[in-house]
Order: C-alpha cells, then sequence, then structure tokens
C-alpha cells in the first residue's frame, strides 16, 4: 500500500522493458516500423484499392507517427510499435478492409466544438 | 457457499469500530474482554452484545428485527447463534457477551436455527416476489436464499391456511400491503422512538397480530418515508415509487439534498434520464441514515414545471420561447446599458457556491456591488463578516453532546427533520434537556415552554430569566437561532443578545465548547454569505435599479415594481415559479440533481452534488450559464471548466472546496465585541415561526411547490385534521 | 408398484416430518377498530365517581412516572362499568394515563378478555377443554344454545346472553362448569344450567359455587385418604433415636 | 507480372512471419539497413525481434521508466474521453433499503454522468458516452488512483461515510429511569 | 420430333397477335420489358390482368399485367389478396373457384403499399414526456 502512495507522485522506477531496453533500442524500432510502413504502402494501396494517392497516404503515415512524438514511456512507445505492426500485418493481409485505412484520412464524427460559447451552445458538454 | 459473500467487505467495518471505541472513550475506559467468534478472538468492551461483536471480527450475523438506530427489540430470533456450552442458541442482538465466549456463527445447531426461522417466517409469508417493490434489495429474499431451507415442506396447495391481512392507508408516502409483513417491529420502533409519534402498534395476539394503526389514521411524521428503508420485507413500500422499477435497473448517484439547510446525504436513483427515487445515503455527521420525507419525495416536482428553453417577453408582454444566443445577447445588453449601481444580483435557496460565485464574478466587473440573498441577517454590527455569525457552530453531531438545548423561535422538526430528530435522540438518551423560545409547537419531544416574547432574552442575558439558572448549570449548552427570527425588524437585537447570552455562557460552560447556532432553513444562504453576498433585500430596494438578475430567487423579496421604468428582470433558474413569471428574460438552468455543485450546510459543511440526469431541454449548468452571459457581456470570466471554477471558489474561501468537512469558525468573542451598540429595543410582537404545522412543512420551495406527492401529502393531512381520531398532535 | 409400496412404506414406517397448515385460525374478533353504530367516538365514556376514585386509587399505587403500567387495571375497571371497551373508554383511559392511545390498544387487543363489541349483560362462558369435555361440556354448550337462542360467539336476542367457548378456567375438579361474569358455576347438569340461566333472566342471582352440593374441591364421595388423625412426632421413628 | 506476384507473397510471408519474439530485453541480431536477399531494406517483422546488446546471455534487464506511464496513447479512449472526463474513486455507501453490506468495502471508480436522450418514437433511452457503464472496482484507493493516473483521467476521492459504533443493550427498552424506556415491543 | 424451325416466328406472331399488334407490343415491351402469351384468366377490382401459360416454365407461367392506368408506377402491391395466393403459387383455384375464402364484415378493403406517399403511415410518439416544461402564464 505505501509502495503505491508513492507510487501516486511521479517519479521513475526500474521495471522489466516489454521489448526495448534502451531509447536508443526502441527509436530503431520505431524506424524500422516506419520504414516498413513506407515500403508496405505500395502493396497494400494495391490490393485494397484505395481512393488515395501513395503520397497521401506516406503524409499519414508520418501524422499518424508523430501523433505520439510526445510519449517518453520506453514501455509505452514499445506497445505503441507493436500495434503498429499489428496494423501492418493486418492492412498487408487485407485483414482490415478499406474502410478501416480510409477513417484515418477522414474523421467520420463532425467537429466537436472547441471553446466554451460553441461548446455551451451546442450541448451539454 | 451462500454465506461468504456476507462476511466479505467487513474488514472496514473493524477498522471503524476500532477506531470510534478508541475516540469516543473519555472517561478510563473498563476494562476489555475477550470472546471468540468462530475462533477468532476479538476484544470488546463489557455490554457489547454477541451481534456486534461478530460484526467487529467481520462477520455478518442475519438479521430482521435488529436495527442499529433503534432499540433492541429481539423478535425476529433470525439471529440465533450457538454460543459453546449453553444448551440453547442465544439472540446475537440482545444477548451481552461474557468473559471468555466462544460464538459459533456457523455450527449445526445455528444454521438450523435460521433454518427454523426462516421457515416459521415464510410459512406467513406471501410468495409475490414477482409484483413485490422491495423484490432485488429484500433482506427476507436474501436470507431466505442464504440461510432458509433449499425446500418447502408448506403444502397448502389450495391456500387455506395462509395468512392474510387487511392493508391499512397511512397517508400518501407509504403504501401498505400488511399481508408481506414479519412483525419485525422496526417501523413501530422508529415511529415511536425516532419520529416520536406512537401511532404504529401491534394490534391482536398470536397468528392474527398485525401491525398497524389500530384505527384508520395517517401517519402524521415528517420522517414517515425512513419506514420504508427499515421494512426489511415489502410490507412498507413507497407509494410514489411503486411499480416504477428494480433496484439492479438504476444507476445511483450519490448526492446531497438542497431542500433544506441540512445537506442530509443522498442518494439518487436514475433510469433512463429520469430521477426514480431518492434514498438517504449514512452519514454519520449529518443524516445517520434518515432522510426527511420532503428531501426524499419531492423529486417529482423535478419532473414538473420545468424552464427548458430561454424565455423572452414579447411586445405583447408574454414570454416567448427563443434560443440561447437571443437571450443571451438581449441579457448582455441590457447588463451593458444600465449603471453599474442599478445592476442587482438575488440569489434564491437553491442556488449552489458554483453560480453564486460567477454572478458575483461577472456583477462585480461590471462594476455593480448589489449582490444579495432572499434570506435575511442583520448586517449591523459583524453583520456576516465572522462566519461563527451565521453558522450551526455546534455541529449537527454536536447535538448529541449537549446537555442543555435552548431554542429561540424556531420550529427545527419542520425547517430541519434531521436537527430535530437528533435533539430528539439526544433527549432520549442522552438524557438532554430542552427549551423554547417561541410559540408552543410539537417537537415530539418535551421542552420547557419560555414563552413567546422576544423580550425574554434581555432577561436571559442579565440572568433575571426563572430559566438562567439552568442555563448557567448547564456544562454544555447550545443555543438554536432560527434565522427566520433574523427577518424581524429586530433582527439584529435578538442576534446579539443571543450572541451575548452565548458569551456570558461560555465561562460557566466547558471550554471549547461552542454555544451559538443559527439554523437556516435554506441551502445555498451559507455558501453565498462565505463569498460575500450580503443577506435581504431591502438595501437594495432603494436603488433606482434597472436590472435584476434573480438566480433561482422564488420568494417574490422583490417585484417588477421596486425597479425603475424599463427595467429588466432576469431570472435563471429551474423551475417556473414567482421568480420566472415576472422575468423578462428567463434563462433555464439545473436543478441540483443535474449539476455538480457546491452546497454549505447550516454547520458550514461544504458538501457537492452529483450529475445524476443532464438538465432537461436546453437547460444548462448555472455557472455555465453565466460563464457565457459575460463573454457575450464584453467580461469574460476567466474559468472555463468545473476544475477552474473549483480553483476560482478556492480563492475565495477555501473551505468551500473542501467537501464533507466542517470549518470551524471562533470569532464569537470579536463579533459580541462589535454587535454591544446594537439597539436592543424588541417587538412587542411574540416570536413566531412559519411553520407550525405539518402541512407547512411540506411546499416550501421551488421543486417541493412543483411535486404532486408534496401536494397530495398537504391535502391528505388537512383531510386527516378532518377526522375525529386527530388529536391536534402536529 | 414399487413405487406404491414405497409409498406406504414411508407412510407408515418412517413418516417424514410433514409441515402442515391447521384451517385458518381467524379469531372472531377483529384487531382493527371500525366505527360502527355502538362503538364510535361519540360514544361517551368517563368514569363515574366511584370509578375514578377507584381509578385513582390504582394509579397511586404505581410510582412516579410509571403510571400507564395501570393500564390493563383500568381497561378492565372501564369493562366492568360499561360491559364492555368501547373505543372511547380507551381513548378516556389513555388520557388519564397520559400515554399514547396506540398503547391502549395494543394492550386491549392483545387480552381476550377485553372485549371490544358490544356483549350482552351476561357473559356465559363455558369451558370445553378437555377435562370439562370428558364430563359432558358438549351437553351444556347445547343447552345453553338452545336456552338463549344464540350460537357460540352470539348474543341472544333480549341482549341478555353473550355465550362463548373458552379454554381451561382451572376449574377441572368441578368439570364440567361456566363462567357467567366474575362467577363460576360449576358441578353443572344441563338441569342445573337452564336453571341458573332462569334465574339470572329473571333477575335473580344463583348461587356460585358447586352445583352438586359439594363445599367446593373435595372429593364427591367423601374424603378417601387423610381419614385419620394426623400421627404425632416419632412415628415410626427407631426407638433408639 | 509474374514478378509482382513473387514480390507480394514475398511481403505477405515477411509481415506473416511466426517469429516474432516477445521476449523482454532480448537481443536483436539483424540492423537497420541491411539489405535481404530479396532487396528490401528492413524486415518489418525484425522491429520486435532481438536486440543487439553486448551481452548476449538472457539475463534480467531493467529500465527506468516513469513510475505512472501514461497509457493513454495505446487504450484506445478517444482522447476527449480522457481529457474532459472525472472520474469519482469512492467506496459505495450500504444500501439504506437493507440490512446487510454486502457490495460495499471497496473502492469503485465511476465517470461523471453524460447526457442521456431519449428516442421519441419509443422513449427508450441511448447515450454516446462509452465510458458510462464502466464501473471499475479496487480493493484500496491506491489501486483505483493509480489505474485512473495512468489512463490520464482526473479523478477525487469522496471520502467512505463510516457508522459509529454504539453502546445498545436490551435491558435499555426497561430501564428504571430513563427516557429509553419505551413502551414499544 | 421434328425441330420446328418456325416455333419462335409462331410464337411471336401469337405474342404480337395478342399483344394488340406491332404497336401494341411494344407498348408493353416499353411498360413491362417482358411480352408474352399467354390465356387470360381472370381480372381484379383494379383492373389488373391475370395470365396463364404453361407454356412458360413454372414460375413464369403465372403472371400479372397491371392496369394500364397506372403507367409506370406499378407496385406488387397493386395485386389484391385474392389474387395474391393464386399468383404466388399458393393455391391454384382462382379465386372465383376457390370453396373456402370466407368473407368477414371487419376485413378492410385493400389498398396498395403507400409508403412514400402523402397518404404514409408516419409513426408518432406515445411515450409522455418525462419533463414537462413550465407554461408560462398568459396575459390574455
Amino acid at each position: 500500500m505505501g509502495s503505491r502512495q508513492a507510487a501516486v507522485k511521479a517519479g521513475w522506477k526500474q521495471a522489466k522493458p516489454l521489448i526495448s531496453v534502451s531509447d536508443r533500442d526502441c527509436r530503431t524500432r520505431a524506424l524500422q516500423l516506419y520504414k516498413a510502413w513506407y515500403r508496405a504502402f505500395p502493396e497494400i494501396l494495391r490490393i485494397q484499392d484505395l481512393p488515395v494517392n501513395l503520397k497521401q497516404c506516406r503524409e499519414k503515415l508520418r501524422e499518424e507517427f508523430h501523433k505520439n512524438k510526445n510519449v517518453t514511456d520506453l514501455r509505452v512507445k514499445d506497445l505503441l510499435i507493436v500495434k503498429g505492426q499489428q496494423e501492418l500485418q493486418e492492412f498487408s493481409k487485407f485483414w482490415s478492409q478499406k474502410s478501416h485505412m480510409m477513417m484515418r484520412f477522414k474523421e467520420t464524427h463532425n467537429p466537436q466544438p472547441q471553446d466554451f460559447l460553441s461548446k455551451f451552445f451546442s450541448g451539454h458538454k | 457457499m451462500l454465506r461468504l459473500p456476507f462476511s466479505r467487505g467487513l474488514p472496514c467495518v473493524r477498522v471503524v469500530w476500532s477506531a470510534a471505541v478508541r475516540g469516543t472513550a473519555s472517561n478510563p475506559a473498563p476494562e476489555k474482554i475477550e470472546v471468540f467468534v468462530d475462533d477468532k478472538s476479538v476484544l470488546v468492551d463489557p455490554g457489547t452484545t454477541v451481534l456486534q461483536a461478530a460484526a467487529m471480527v467481520g462477520v455478518e450475523i442475519p438479521r430482521f428485527c435488529y436495527h442499529e438506530r433503534l432499540s433492541v427489540a429481539g423478535n425476529c430470533r433470525m439471529c440465533l447463534v450457538e454460543v459453546e456450552k449453553s444448551p440453547k442458541p442465544v439472540a446475537a442482538c440482545a444477548m451481552p457477551v461474557m468473559k471468555g465466549w466462544r460464538i459459533k456463527t456457523n455450527s449445526e445447531m445455528t444454521r438450523r436455527a435460521r433454518e427454523g426461522v426462516m421457515e416459521f417466517l415464510l410459512v406467513n409469508h406471501p410468495l409475490d416476489c414477482p409484483i413485490c417493490d422491495q423484490g432485488g434489495e429484500c433482506d427476507l429474499q436474501d436470507q431466505s436464499m442464504a440461510f432458509g431451507s433449499d425446500r418447502s415442506r408448506f403444502t397448502d396447495i389450495h391456500h387455506s391456511g395462509k395468512r392474510a391481512v387487511e392493508d391499512k392507508d397511512i397517508g400518501p408516502l407509504v403504501k401498505t400491503i400488511m399481508t408481506r409483513c414479519i412483525h419485525c417491529t422496526r417501523c413501530i420502533r422508529f415511529a415511536s422512538e425516532v419520529a416520536g409519534v406512537d401511532d404504529l402498534g401491534t394490534t391482536g395476539r398470536g397468528s392474527d397480530m398485525q401491525v398497524g394503526t389500530y384505527i384508520e389514521k395517517m401517519f402524521l411524521s415528517e420522517l414517515s418515508g425512513n419506514i420504508i428503508d427499515l421494512c426489511p420485507v415489502g410490507a412498507l413500500t413507497s407509494k410514489p415509487y411503486s411499480f416504477t422499477a428494480r433496484p439492479w435497473e438504476t444507476r445511483k448517484t450519490e448526492s446531497i439534498d438542497v431542500l433544506d439547510a441540512v445537506g442530509s446525504n443522498i442518494i439518487v436513483s436514475t433510469r433512463t434520464g429520469e430521477v426514480l427515487r431518492i434514498l438517504p445515503r449514512l452519514n454519520e455527521d449529518i443524516n445517520e441514515e434518515w432522510l426527511a420525507d420532503k428531501a426524499r419525495f419531492a423529486y417529482d416536482g423535478l419532473k414538473r414545471q420545468r424552464l427548458m428553453t430561454p424565455m423572452m417577453r414579447n411586445k405583447d408582454g408574454e414570454l416567448v420561447v427563443v434560443d440561447w444566443e437571443d437571450a443571451l445577447i438581449a441579457t448582455a445588453s441590457a447588463l451593458s446599458h444600465a449603471q453599474p449601481d442599478e445592476i442587482a444580483g438575488i440569489a434564491g435557496g437553491l442556488v449552489d457556491a458554483e453560480a453564486l460565485v460567477a454572478l458575483k464574478d461577472l456583477l462585480n466587473r461590471l462594476g455593480s456591488e448589489n449582490l444579495v440573498t432572499e434570506t435575511i441577517f442583520p448586517m449591523e454590527g459583524s453583520g456576516t463578516d465572522f462566519r461563527t455569525n451565521y453558522l450551526a457552530n455546534s455541529t449537527i453531531a454536536g447535538i448529541e453532546e449537549a446537555d442543555l438545548v435552548l431554542l429561540v423561535g424556531t420550529n427545527p422538526r419542520f425547517e430541519a427533520p434531521l436537527y430535530n430528530s437528533r435533539i430528539r435522540k439526544s433527549y432520549l438518551h442522552n438524557e438532554q434537556n430542552v427549551a423554547l423560545l417561541g410559540p408552543k409547537i410539537n417537537l415530539t419531544y418535551d421542552y420547557e415552554h419560555l414563552g413567546d416574547s422576544a423580550s425574554d432574552l434581555k432577561k436571559l442575558v442579565d440572568g433575571s430569566h426563572p430559566f438562567s439558572a439552568k442555563l448557567k448549570a448547564a456544562k454544555r449548552p447550545l443555543i438554536v437561532l432560527g434565522s427566520q427570527q433574523l427577518a424581524r425588524s429586530d433582527g439584529a437585537a435578538i442576534l446579539s443578545h443571543v450572541q451575548q447570552l452565548a458569551k456570558k455562557l461560555s465561562s460557566s460552560a466547558e471550554p471549547d465548547w461552542k454555544i451559538l447556532n443559527v439554523l437556516h432553513s435554506n441551502a445555498s444562504q451559507v455558501a453565498a454569505l462565505d463569498l460575500g453576498y450580503k443577506a435581504g433585500t431591502a438595501e437594495i430596494r432603494q436603488k433606482p435599479l434597472k436590472v435584476v438578475y434573480l438566480l433561482g430567487a422564488d420568494e417574490g423579496t422583490i417585484s417588477p415594481n421596486d425597479l425603475a421604468s424599463g427595467g429588466v428582470v432576469i431570472y435563471q433558474g429551474h423551475h417556473g415559479d414567482v421568480g420566472a413569471s415576472m422575468a423578462d428574460i428567463v434563462l433555464p438552468g439545473a436543478a441540483y440533481t443535474e449539476k455538480q455543485g457546491t452546497y454549505v450546510n447550516t454547520e458550514g459543511r461544504a458538501q457537492q452534488t452529483l450529475v445524476a440526469v443532464t438538465p432537461p431541454g436546453l437547460a444548462r449548468e448555472d455557472w455555465k450559464i453565466i460563464r457565457a452571459l459575460s463573454e457575450l457581456a464584453g467580461y469574460k470570466l476567466p474559468y472555463d471548466t468545473l476544475f477552474e471554477i473549483r480553483d476560482r471558489l478556492d480563492d475565495i474561501a477555501p473551505h468551500l472546496t473542501r467537501h464533507g468537512e466542517v470549518e470551524e469558525a471562533s470569532f464569537l468573542d470579536q463579533s459580541v465585541e462589535l454587535s454591544k451598540n446594537i439597539a436592543s429595543s424588541f417587538d412587542s410582537s411574540p416570536i413566531d415561526v412559519k411553520q407550525k404545522h405539518l402541512e407547512d412543512f411540506f411546499m416550501t420551495d421551488a421543486i417541493s411547490r412543483a411535486s404532486p406527492t408534496m401536494a397530495k401529502c398537504v391535502q391528505a393531512v388537512l383531510k386527516q385534521k378532518q377526522s375525529k381520531y386527530y388529536e391536534g398532535e402536529v | 408398484m414399487q413405487s406404491s409400496l414405497r409409498k406406504v412404506f414411508r407412510t407408515f414406517v418412517c413418516p417424514t416430518r410433514g409441515f402442515k397448515s391447521s384451517p385458518a385460525s381467524c379469531h372472531d374478533s377483529l384487531f382493527v377498530h371500525r366505527d360502527s353504530k355502538e362503538d364510535n367516538l361519540d360514544v361517551n365514556f368517563e368514569f363515574t365517581p366511584e370509578n375514578r376514585k377507584r381509578a385513582d386509587a390504582i394509579i397511586s399505587i404505581y410510582p412516579e412516572g410509571h403510571q400507564r403500567a395501570a393500564v390493563i387495571p383500568l381497561l378492565d375497571l372501564a369493562q366492568r362499568q360499561y360491559g364492555w371497551l368501547p373505543i372511547s373508554a380507551m381513548h378516556h383511559v389513555a388520557d388519564l394515563l397520559n400515554m399514547p392511545k396506540m398503547r391502549v390498544y395494543e394492550v386491549a387487543t392483545f387480552y381476550t378478555m377485553f372485549i371490544r363489541k358490544p356483549i350482552g349483560k351476561f357473559h356465559v362462558q363455558v369451558c370445553t377443554t378437555t377435562p370439562c369435555w370428558l364430563r359432558g361440556s358438549d351437553e351444556i354448550v347445547d343447552c345453553i344454545r338452545k336456552k338463549i337462542g344464540a350460537d357460540v360467539g352470539g348474543t341472544s336476542k333480549d341482549g341478555l346472553f353473550t355465550l362463548s367457548e373458552v379454554e381451561c378456567l382451572g376449574a377441572c375438579v368441578n368439570a364440567p362448569m361456566v363462567q357467567i361474569n366474575d362467577d363460576y358455576y360449576e358441578d353443572l347438569t344441563v338441569q342445573d344450567t337452564e336453571e341458573i340461566l332462569d334465574d339470572l333472566k329473571n333477575g335473580k342471582k344463583p348461587r356460585a359455587g358447586p352445583r352438586s352440593g359439594r363445599y367446593a374441591a373435595e372429593p364427591a364421595g367423601g374424603l378417601t385418604s387423610l381419614t385419620g388423625e394426623p400421627t404425632g412426632p416419632g412415628f415410626k421413628v427407631r426407638p433408639d433415636l | 507480372m509474374a514478378l509482382n506476384a513473387a514480390c507480394r507473397s514475398s511481403v505477405l510471408k515477411w509481415i506473416s512471419s511466426p517469429k516474432l519474439n516477445w521476449k523482454a530485453g532480448a537481443p536483436l541480431a539483424s540492423t537497420v539497413g541491411k539489405q535481404s536477399e530479396r532487396g528490401y531494406a528492413v524486415d518489418p517483422t525484425k522491429t520486435l525481434e532481438k536486440t543487439s546488446l553486448l551481452h548476449a546471455e538472457e539475463k534480467e534487464v531493467v529500465v527506468t521508466v516513469k513510475e505512472i506511464e501514461d497509457l493513454s496513447p495505446t487504450t484506445g479512449v478517444p482522447e476527449e474521453h480522457v481529457k474532459t472526463r472525472l472520474v469519482k474513486i469512492y467506496s459505495p455507501s450500504k444500501n439504506p433499503m437493507q440490512s446487510g453490506t454486502h457490495n460495499t468495502g471497496h473502492w469503485q471508480m465511476e465517470f461523471d454522468t453524460r447526457e442521456r436522450w431519449e428516442n421519441p418514437l419509443m422513449g427508450w433511452c441511448s447515450t454516446g458516452d462509452p465510458l458510462s457503464n464502466m464501473s471499475l472496482k479496487f480493493a484500496d484507493k491506491e489501486d483505483a488512483i493509480f489505474f485512473c493516473e495512468k489512463n490520464g483521467w482526473r479523478w477525487y476521492i469522496e471520502a467512505p461515510k463510516t457508522k459509529a459504533p454504539k453502546v445498545k443493550s436490551y435491558a435499555h427498552n426497561f430501564a428504571w429511569n430513563k427516557r429509553t424506556r419505551t413502551s414499544t415491543k | 420430333m421434328a425441330l420446328d424451325l418456325f416455333r419462335p416466328l409462331k410464337n411471336l406472331y401469337k405474342i404480337v397477335k395478342q399483344n394488340g399488334g406491332v404497336t401494341g407490343s411494344l407498348y408493353k415491351l416499353f411498360r413491362q420489358d417482358e411480352l408474352k402469351w399467354g390465356e387470360l384468366v381472370g381480372e381484379d377490382k383494379f383492373g389488373n390482368k391475370y395470365y396463364k401459360n404453361d407454356y412458360y416454365f413454372y414460375g413464369r407461367n403465372r403472371w400479372v399485367e397491371y392496369n394500364d392506368k397506372v403507367w409506370l408506377d406499378y407496385d406488387g402491391s397493386q395485386v389484391c389478396p385474392e389474387w395474391y395466393g393464386w399468383l404466388h403459387y399458393k393455391t391454384d383455384y382462382l379465386p372465383h373457384e376457390d370453396p373456402g375464402r370466407p368473407v368477414y364484415p371487419w376485413m378492410q378493403a385493400h389498398t396498395q403499399n403507400l409508403s412514400g406517399t402523402r397518404q404514409q403511415y408516419i409513426p408518432y410518439t406515445t411515450t409522455k414526456p418525462k419533463i414537462e416544461a413550465w407554461v408560462p402564464p398568459s396575459k390574455k
């Protein structure tokens, strides 16, 4: 119980690694994943018959990687890499379909109001 | 296997027990005695019952008639347990433990005893669980699953021998299906001990015994709803809630009641965005486990007369529905076209601290200082500068420690029923004495009546009153001043005299004992005064008002005639009541079940309500309306989220964000000093209270006035008063 | 075949304990109050001056603060005065003792000897418990029934007699017996019963006690034991002591 | 055409390669930039493979991480439901309708209530809140706090209300000179 | 039997003849996308004509030609219930031949599917609002 209480106060701890053992290691994996995606896109585009071009795909790839640029935790990064890996496999094998890819290009829901007033006028937010 | 769950979750009880036992031992604790419950050793105080000792080690003994807050009856026999070397099982609820006893709560004898009791109870209990409202939260159901036999020997398939009892009509709140009654007598003990209304009893004997009122009579109590909770079976169920929902279908939100100034803890049960019922929630410091009828049953008022869309008066003077933009822009322009001193904000009795602080910030930014509450509090002397002046300083739980209570111009029974039930509890169990200065009313306990003349206060202060000797002799005296008296023209004199009396008594009382208590009648007053609102509308009515912003103010303390010509009344609130009918612009806000708001009760304890359902229609949380308005008026308030407005509250009054804790106030000496110069002339009119009778209790605010159930209660009470069997009790 | 054998076996050889309910044993009186012609709040009940004195005397027995213990004797007193206990009598007692009315109702409904509905002048209570029954209480009941023209629980047309069957009244030695108001009439025969009822009807008060000529509960055929003088000291004691 | 097909199958083969080595801290053999024989620079499956460490032996390896990881990027909870939600951590109170204390004594987390709306035809109720039915139970409150912190939710604690013990005695009903002497059962 | 090379032509002749010459046939072809010849077995109250020709394969040997008035707005629901059974091979009896067709007073007259028209059924809410709004008192 005591250790948990300490845990609430943000600090550092030693933990078993998920996959990577160092930041450098992790970076390597991230780059590898990025490259794998980069290279898999022509094939994915071909088999999925996506209505986007290669450039757009690669821009999107960059964007998706950049979304997580603020992640610092090694193990979270590892998990993200694993998930990216899974997804690559799913798309390459056509387990995920066209719509799953296109979801990335177009939000399926309307943009939510951001400032207080428009939130106030739009509903109970 | 089934017994396993009952023993779960009790380690925490044990901690509490031991902690509290340590805490309350003022005189040298008597030697503890050791007993063994299921071979687990436990040290208990002498006099502890077997059932309590078992609870300490986490063994929950089944029971029907035993209830922690009622006297021990020992008549259901469900708590029979085996004690080693005793030839017969003993009733755990009534038997004090003796040294070295070995209690066996899961032995063969115990189990057989329980099974036998269960069988007898079920012989005469109808098998109507599918149509019984208690189903799903029924002690009999649960315990027959856990401890009963798995087969029946009841072979009366022709239903010739099953007991049947006619139902009683005890009012519009409690539905009785007396055939289901298992004669635990909890309701009778509650009525007699807690409610102080000896109207329930058992008539007949043997298999003909029945619980009821003998004569046809309404259960005339402001706490009657609690017998629904107490009833372990479905004999007493809630009439408004009947056939509405099963307990497992509902979502429970733990919240706070705001219909009186006590701030009872409640559980709001909702389903499909609708409040279905309100139950009390345990809080030893406030409401124990009881709840007043208004708090429990006025929830249907939340579904009627609601303001759901913004409204504005058109050219014909009719309120018509508009959208938020229009309403807010019109409000903003009205505010910005008036001079700062022509704007006033009036806060009503059901407003949360967040909305109060938002309105105050907005009006202050506009340059206006005209922020008042509807309820009057004298501003002479130290006024509301010291919290000690307007709080129930001894706290609600503190009543139990007092040995003498002097009530001044208050009827706690209807102004704050749970405050009154505490006094009654102390009266019964702690031999507390009570005196009342005010009209003669029925408080459910005996009290010494000191007349109703305000000038007697002067005699009490200078010690010439016959009661002064008793006050002086008291070690822990308590003075409870009703907030209504402060609205009198001599309110300041009354307050100052009570303060002086408190000061005087503090010399003869125990050190650090707080004497002065002000009992408020609405939930928002303390928070408003804490935030720096002034009390009473008299002062601002003198000003040439152009814009009046009514924040849930429904008491009609101000009327459009008080405004300069072309004045605008803006009403923000949740019910169409007095305020909304006279408003030019209506902004729909949220009721207490629909917002996360802070309320401070009469003892100065900040607590928060939680969102059980979202506000209906276009209604919004109150502080958000003011925040949106501020942006349109060009004075944007610096908070967008609840966290940010809570930070703002924290800046002004840190205790407002410390939910659940009482912030003590102790500046009595200073305020007495400052109040000495107040003219001490009393009115000749006798001290009076508004709520003298039970029918005055039910409809006191916008929510309860909109409630059909409360209206039915008033009708039922008035009807009962026509009856020959009514004896002028309430 | 086998199963029916098993059934027989179960029934006779090892009967399982069966829980059987008796037919609904509804009490002949109601345990809620209903206003009626005879019993409502407009019925005026006050203790007569003598009874009031008695009541005060009863109350004075109990210590200060515990006067409500007098509720049973006072209700009894009220019943003796009025013949039965109307609701207004209960209220009067409650007011006298300053106790909640419900608590008085509880007492009045608990005890079967408090009668809460109109009753005849003479309450004939026939014991039909085993000893009396063996000695012919059935005939006595039949006789009374015929005589007063009302069934058990009923009142005769002239309002004089109410017949009830009661459990043992503790006079088994003088069975069969009836209790009429406060008096026991014992060792009855049908003829005796008729005589008693006739007397009461005619305003005479028949002598209470055994009708067989016995004084009290002594053996009917004279003493069978303890006939001689009691022996003196030293009876059958060893001579050397 | 045939070449293309061959390429495609090789890509698929890599990706579906079962040689995923999930062992934590295992050394990685291949490095970036090595040309594979099929002409692709990187084998995607290798990202999860062995790490090149000096000490190739499988020994206890530890990394230093933040005490409370922010798991929200990996949980799949929409961002608005991470940032705007408020979690209440509380110990549920006893059902006042019953004597038993089952389903109490643990800690529980619940999200703030969001709007529900009604189907205009049937009156059925819907909500757009994916977390409205998520109520997790924990043995103690630190666990609950830890969980919320990890997931990036704001939380607050509602202090549990406890019962005060009270001396009770059957004899009080019959006390000679106390007000607890009641005339009830 | 020798292959009758002229059979298609004969059929064409029959079809054209039955459908009212070349213009009539073209008209029907335009309306129904199909030209058939067969025996007219009856006509319902809506003016739809029912044909039968066992020359065609089972499943295509009974058909309806909708009333000319509806032009292209014909719809399966315009077949009246009496003919429905015959048309869908539920029975081989024609409506007037069928012995077991009771007529009850509660039977409603058949209408075609009105969806998409002004007469279509629009469901309305049957639930009471859970929360009643305040109606401001009117000055009038």
